[in-house]
């Protein structure tokens, strides 16, 4: 845990990569990259490079995973070998289990999947690179995939962190930070219903310090969905240019 | 229970709820009451039960000696599993632990890990070389609701009751003495889980009840009050306002909780 | 094995417990524990504690499975992690499969499967803390599991094994005494029927010692078959009480 | 074998035992004819096939260095494993082994444990750090009834085939010399598997008298006579008098059997 | 790889077991030997003892592996813990799940899959014991285990390889000679139709020594496809026999 | 696509390979267009992602230490594994690798292991106790056609994008020293792959035409034109005429890939 006490925040109140105490990582979005893929999209935040791909909706197989009511969402959060500092082994580990099943908790409130009986819709993220606060990009890239893979949505979900780093609540932690910093809250959102669709915490902070927190993460989240429906948008104009085009 | 018997008990639950009442007699903001018993398995170096409601679970701790963690070589090991055992739940089912039973386990770990409770550096024997590793294992016997603080609070008790084996070290080896020591403990979280049902927060959901739940949150807050885990989980969602008061809901509770359980 | 060549029977005869060579353990035995399982029992025997719990007879799933002619009964004999001194991996042994099977069919002889056709029961065993005749004290349990969950039966089946300790046939032993000792013989048996469904040996023993040592495990399990009987009367009893009540 | 074949045959084995005969012409003590070729793995330090009417099995034994058990330092190891090969049967399916497997193994590996009949003391090399393991390999290669006598036979005669090679200690180092010797013996156990049907005692149960078997008991004897390990399987129960007079029949045939072994 | 750097052709221009550089080892073939399987043939190639046994064509199961238009052939090549110098572990390695399919592969050219709709054939090749050349061997005793379960054929398959040792292109390489030799290169063929149905390297050649070797496979599988034929008529002469005696 | 569809677009490829033509305006022996991009993850110690087609696949290189293998105790080890990852085709299911995914990896792994590519010598830490790994793992992310040449270029290509770290031996302990090295490679081969349909040979098949392909030949060259590996796939067959025309058709098509590669 407190490996290399390093200083995180300056004396100019700068982080380790110079960003202030409440602001982004820069974040960059791609809709619709994966050609085989009903839906798909591409999330570049800080480090952290994500791909996002959704098959369906489409009969669910095996049968007895349907559901005659509802759409069944599968998720599976993988990391890739090479996406960290010391070669993961490809299986699956405990942590990415987790993490499959807390961001199809975090997508599920945007769909409406009482509309889609006895379908499946598989959603595989790949992180190819890893730099702190996955789950948070992870989600942010399959809001899209999902949506681009045509699927009705009440919102989309977007996803931000905020933690806390030399005793200061801050925005967006990247890697060493996660580690060497004191707690780690990961929030994903939909703005237009103010609702908030996973929270996790890791560390200690005080009721108070954890409300700072969580306001920040939903700031940060404001400010990715902006970029989220610029994606959105540039993929879907690009088509229509297409079909002009034709 | 049929399927329309479900349904016909998960319509009173939701009417229940509106009314402010639970099919089980409590307010909303109601713990079941809970029985926990110390040193049930005298074979493993610490145990507990807990009757949770008809929620049973044995969490039972074994320590061993093992190698560190390449980055903390002056720290002991602790690692957390969770068995559904399928003699708890017609919906359980054998083989290795599927996705409940590892954010389960994931979500006790946490509350543990992150509130520093166990003094992880006492369980250094040669640094870098030699540590105790402490198994917690977790054991649902039955599933009647609330399985995530039953079993966190199981397995705090549990560690309270664990002993560990004296020992002196001669020539870079470890020698075992004669005696037991405590396992040093620094804090004792509490876990306190709040369901939401159209719109309304109750506290420790049980098993009908979390069927027709939209979704928990639990959150696990050290000795001091402070807030050491959190973990949303189910298909729905909390708004700001909400989150907000389940903060509250659950810091009173769990406030409750330490006293009853004396920690 | 002669790790520790301890004394097992001192000069009065008596074993490391005190008991006499062809005394049992204390045991005890509860019906109907667990709420959610069709049938239930938990046994305490010496320091072995053990539940099992029994689901059906129900459809059996999955279909390729079902027998047209029978009921089929599965079995999990399993032991927790923390039930033996050095800590087990949850995943199942080899020696566990082998005693699901074993055990499985010690209870087969006392059901009528060819009366529930295409159905399946499945039995767990779970041992929360294990001394020594694990197995045995399982069949106990698992027979009154199964009788708790409706099926009718032949006999019950009970069982117990006897061993040679210190050059001396004795009844029950503990761990210490199976691991040092020099035979050791589970049995498991219907009173009613005098057959015995289990039949298991490792260590040496002369044809007579055997037979010597069958006889004295048949007594020991008449005697846990009292005990059997007086647990599933009890449990009825405490039904009837309550059905008066409401 | 077609289903109405298979009961019109099934119920000719059940005429015939009723009557005190078999089907393939033998009494009810007889057991079928067996071949043992030793050696017919010559990449292997042991091994030994045997045909037992038309079962065949194949075992190979291979002899490496290992690290001895803590609580046993100063004994080899040895390890049985049973592969039912698909091939032998269209019953068998590829993939890790099932309970048949694994309880063929372990029958197998008790009658060779408990017999002692391999000197594991002289497996040691290092105590406590280095020993000789020797795996058995069993190979069923086709499937006709008894497997567990079979797989035995050819287990014992497999180890008595077996040579290790030749060493010295330099300074706690193993240096191979030039050589084999034999792997060291003290015992050499017999299994005798005896079926029930119809309340009839039968020796060495066939594939299709499997079939209609209520239940087996397998058990092992010593060279000088005494019983070192035993199995009863099958779905159906021996009465105490029946269990005495399947230890007699097994008795006397393990005595016939290892004549013709000459063991 | 170059661990122990001896001549593999001696001065006499004769390899390690006395061959010259075109020279097959012994090969014996046996059809029919195993009871319970609807095909099988034994193989000894050298010091390689290899069984196949061939189960079908039979329904096949489970049913979504069926094929509306065609058979399905499944084929697992697997080795005895004991064929190998080290013990090999009984779980599939990644070699044998590789050569599961290369030699099905080779197999598959031979049959008439689309004569029967909605069947699989399962073929199960054990090596007993392993002295280089595998995979080539196995081919030649699964093609006979086809041909004994009843299948019609373009024409048998047989397989040999060919390699470099000691600069000079030879025929059939044990596993001495395959291990330090420079180069080896199996072959399936099908002598009627002059198609080669498996083929793979590794090691280098220059072009000129890969057509070099080929076509010395390609004689040796020539050689040993009289030898397959042979074995084949065999069978069948004893098969006739035996009904002329009935 | 649907069934019908399928059909429709197959007869048409067959139909134009019979004119010598490609569905994609291609001539029979011409390759997609390409590009390659080194250096795509900065975590790993080498990566390079290329585009062949639409068919996309990242290969990513670890550098780590470990141990050697006893009968090569001067070289370091290199390993590869290829992922099917899920994303790239509604054909790929989560799970270990299959058969396909296998004998990609071993494919690529031979053309770089028998071109003996990397030098291993060169890895070795300190003989028999330490050197170093090379994880190659090859990552595909879309599918469309000839995932093994694609692979087989981005694994070459990432190994030239490798560094590894600088050392000194200090007491037999390594000491990781300041800056970067080169992974030290000896050859750079060039992998092609050669498909039959309807006794017409073509030169890179893309998705469709693999799905009426009747079998393909891969051939790996070393930087001097010498066949380092090679391997046939597919249900069909090559005549031996067959066999030299592709190895022609693959030498000429490596030749003109390694101008266009720079390597």
């Amino acid at each position: 845990m407190n490996e290399k006490p390093k200083k995180l925040i300056n004396k100019k109140g700068l982080r380790l990569d110079g960003r202030k105490p409440d602001e982004l990582r820069p974040v960059k979005l791609k809709v619709g990259i994966l050609p085989n893929a009903d839906g798909s999209a591409y999330i570049e935040h800080g480090k952290n490079k994500i791909l996002a791909g959704a098959f369906g909706p489409r009969e669910m197989h095996p049968k007895h995973l349907q559901r005659a009511d509802r759409m069944v969402l599968r998720c599976r959060y993988h990391m890739a070998p090479f996406s960290v500092p010391e070669r993961k082994s490809p299986a699956p580990s405990r942590r990415e289990n987790e993490l499959s099943k807390v961001i199809r908790d975090a997508l599920l409130p945007s769909l409406f999947v009482e509309n889609y009986p006895r379908t499946g819709v598989d959603l595989y993220i790949e992180v190819l690179q890893a730099d702190g606060g996955t789950r948070c990009a992870s989600i942010t890239a399959a809001s899209l995939a999902l949506a681009d893979a045509g699927l009705p949505m009440r919102d989309l979900i977007v996803a931000c962190a905020a933690g806390k780093v030399d005793n200061k609540i801050a925005l967006d932690l990247m890697d060493t930070e996660d580690k060497i910093g004191a707690a780690d809250v990961p929030v994903a959102y939909m703005p237009n219903l103010n609702a908030v669709t996973l929270l996790q915490m890791d560390g200690k902070l005080s009721p108070k310090e954890f409300d700072e927190a969580i306001k920040m993460a939903i700031e940060g989240c404001k400010k990715i969905y902006d970029i989220q429906k610029e994606a959105l948008k540039t993929k879907y104009k690009i088509i229509e240019q297409e079909e002009v085009e034709e | 229970m049929s399927s329309l018997l479900t349904r016909v008990k998960l319509k009173q639950i939701e009417k229940a709820i509106e009314e402010e009442k639970r099919i089980d007699q409590r307010t909303l903001s109601d713990y079941r009451i809970f029985t926990i018993e110390q040193g049930v398995i005298q074979k493993a170096e610490g145990s507990a039960k807990i009757f949770l409601g008809k929620t049973e679970v044995l969490v039972g701790i074994k320590v061993e000696k093992g190698t560190p963690y390449p980055d903390t070589p002056n720290n002991g090991v602790m690692t957390v599993n969770a068995e559904l055992v399928p003699l708890a739940s017609s919906k359980f089912e054998p083989g290795p632990p599927g996705e409940q039973a590892i954010e389960l386990a994931r979500i006790v770990d946490r509350g543990i890990r992150e509130s520093e409770a166990i003094d992880t550096e006492k369980l250094c024997i040669v640094p870098g070389k030699q540590v105790f590793i402490v198994f917690v294992d977790i054991y649902v016997l039955n599933h009647d609701g609330n399985l995530i603080d039953a079993s966190a609070m199981a397995a705090v008790s549990a560690l309270m009751n664990t002993k560990m084996p004296n020992y002196e070290i001669v020539d870079d080896e470890i020698v075992i003495k004669q005696g037991y020591s405590p396992l040093p403990l620094k804090d004792h979280p509490v876990t306190v889980t709040i369901g939401k049902i159209n719109d309304k927060l109750i506290v420790d959901p049980g098993l009908e009840e979390e069927e027709v739940m939209d979704s928990r949150i639990s959150i696990a807050f050290t000795d001091d009050g402070r807030i050491c885990a959190m973990q949303k989980g189910g298909s729905g969602y909390f708004t700001t306002k909400q989150v907000s008061e389940a903060m509250k809901l659950a810091q009173s509770t769990a406030e409750t909780q330490r006293k009853k359980l004396k920690w």
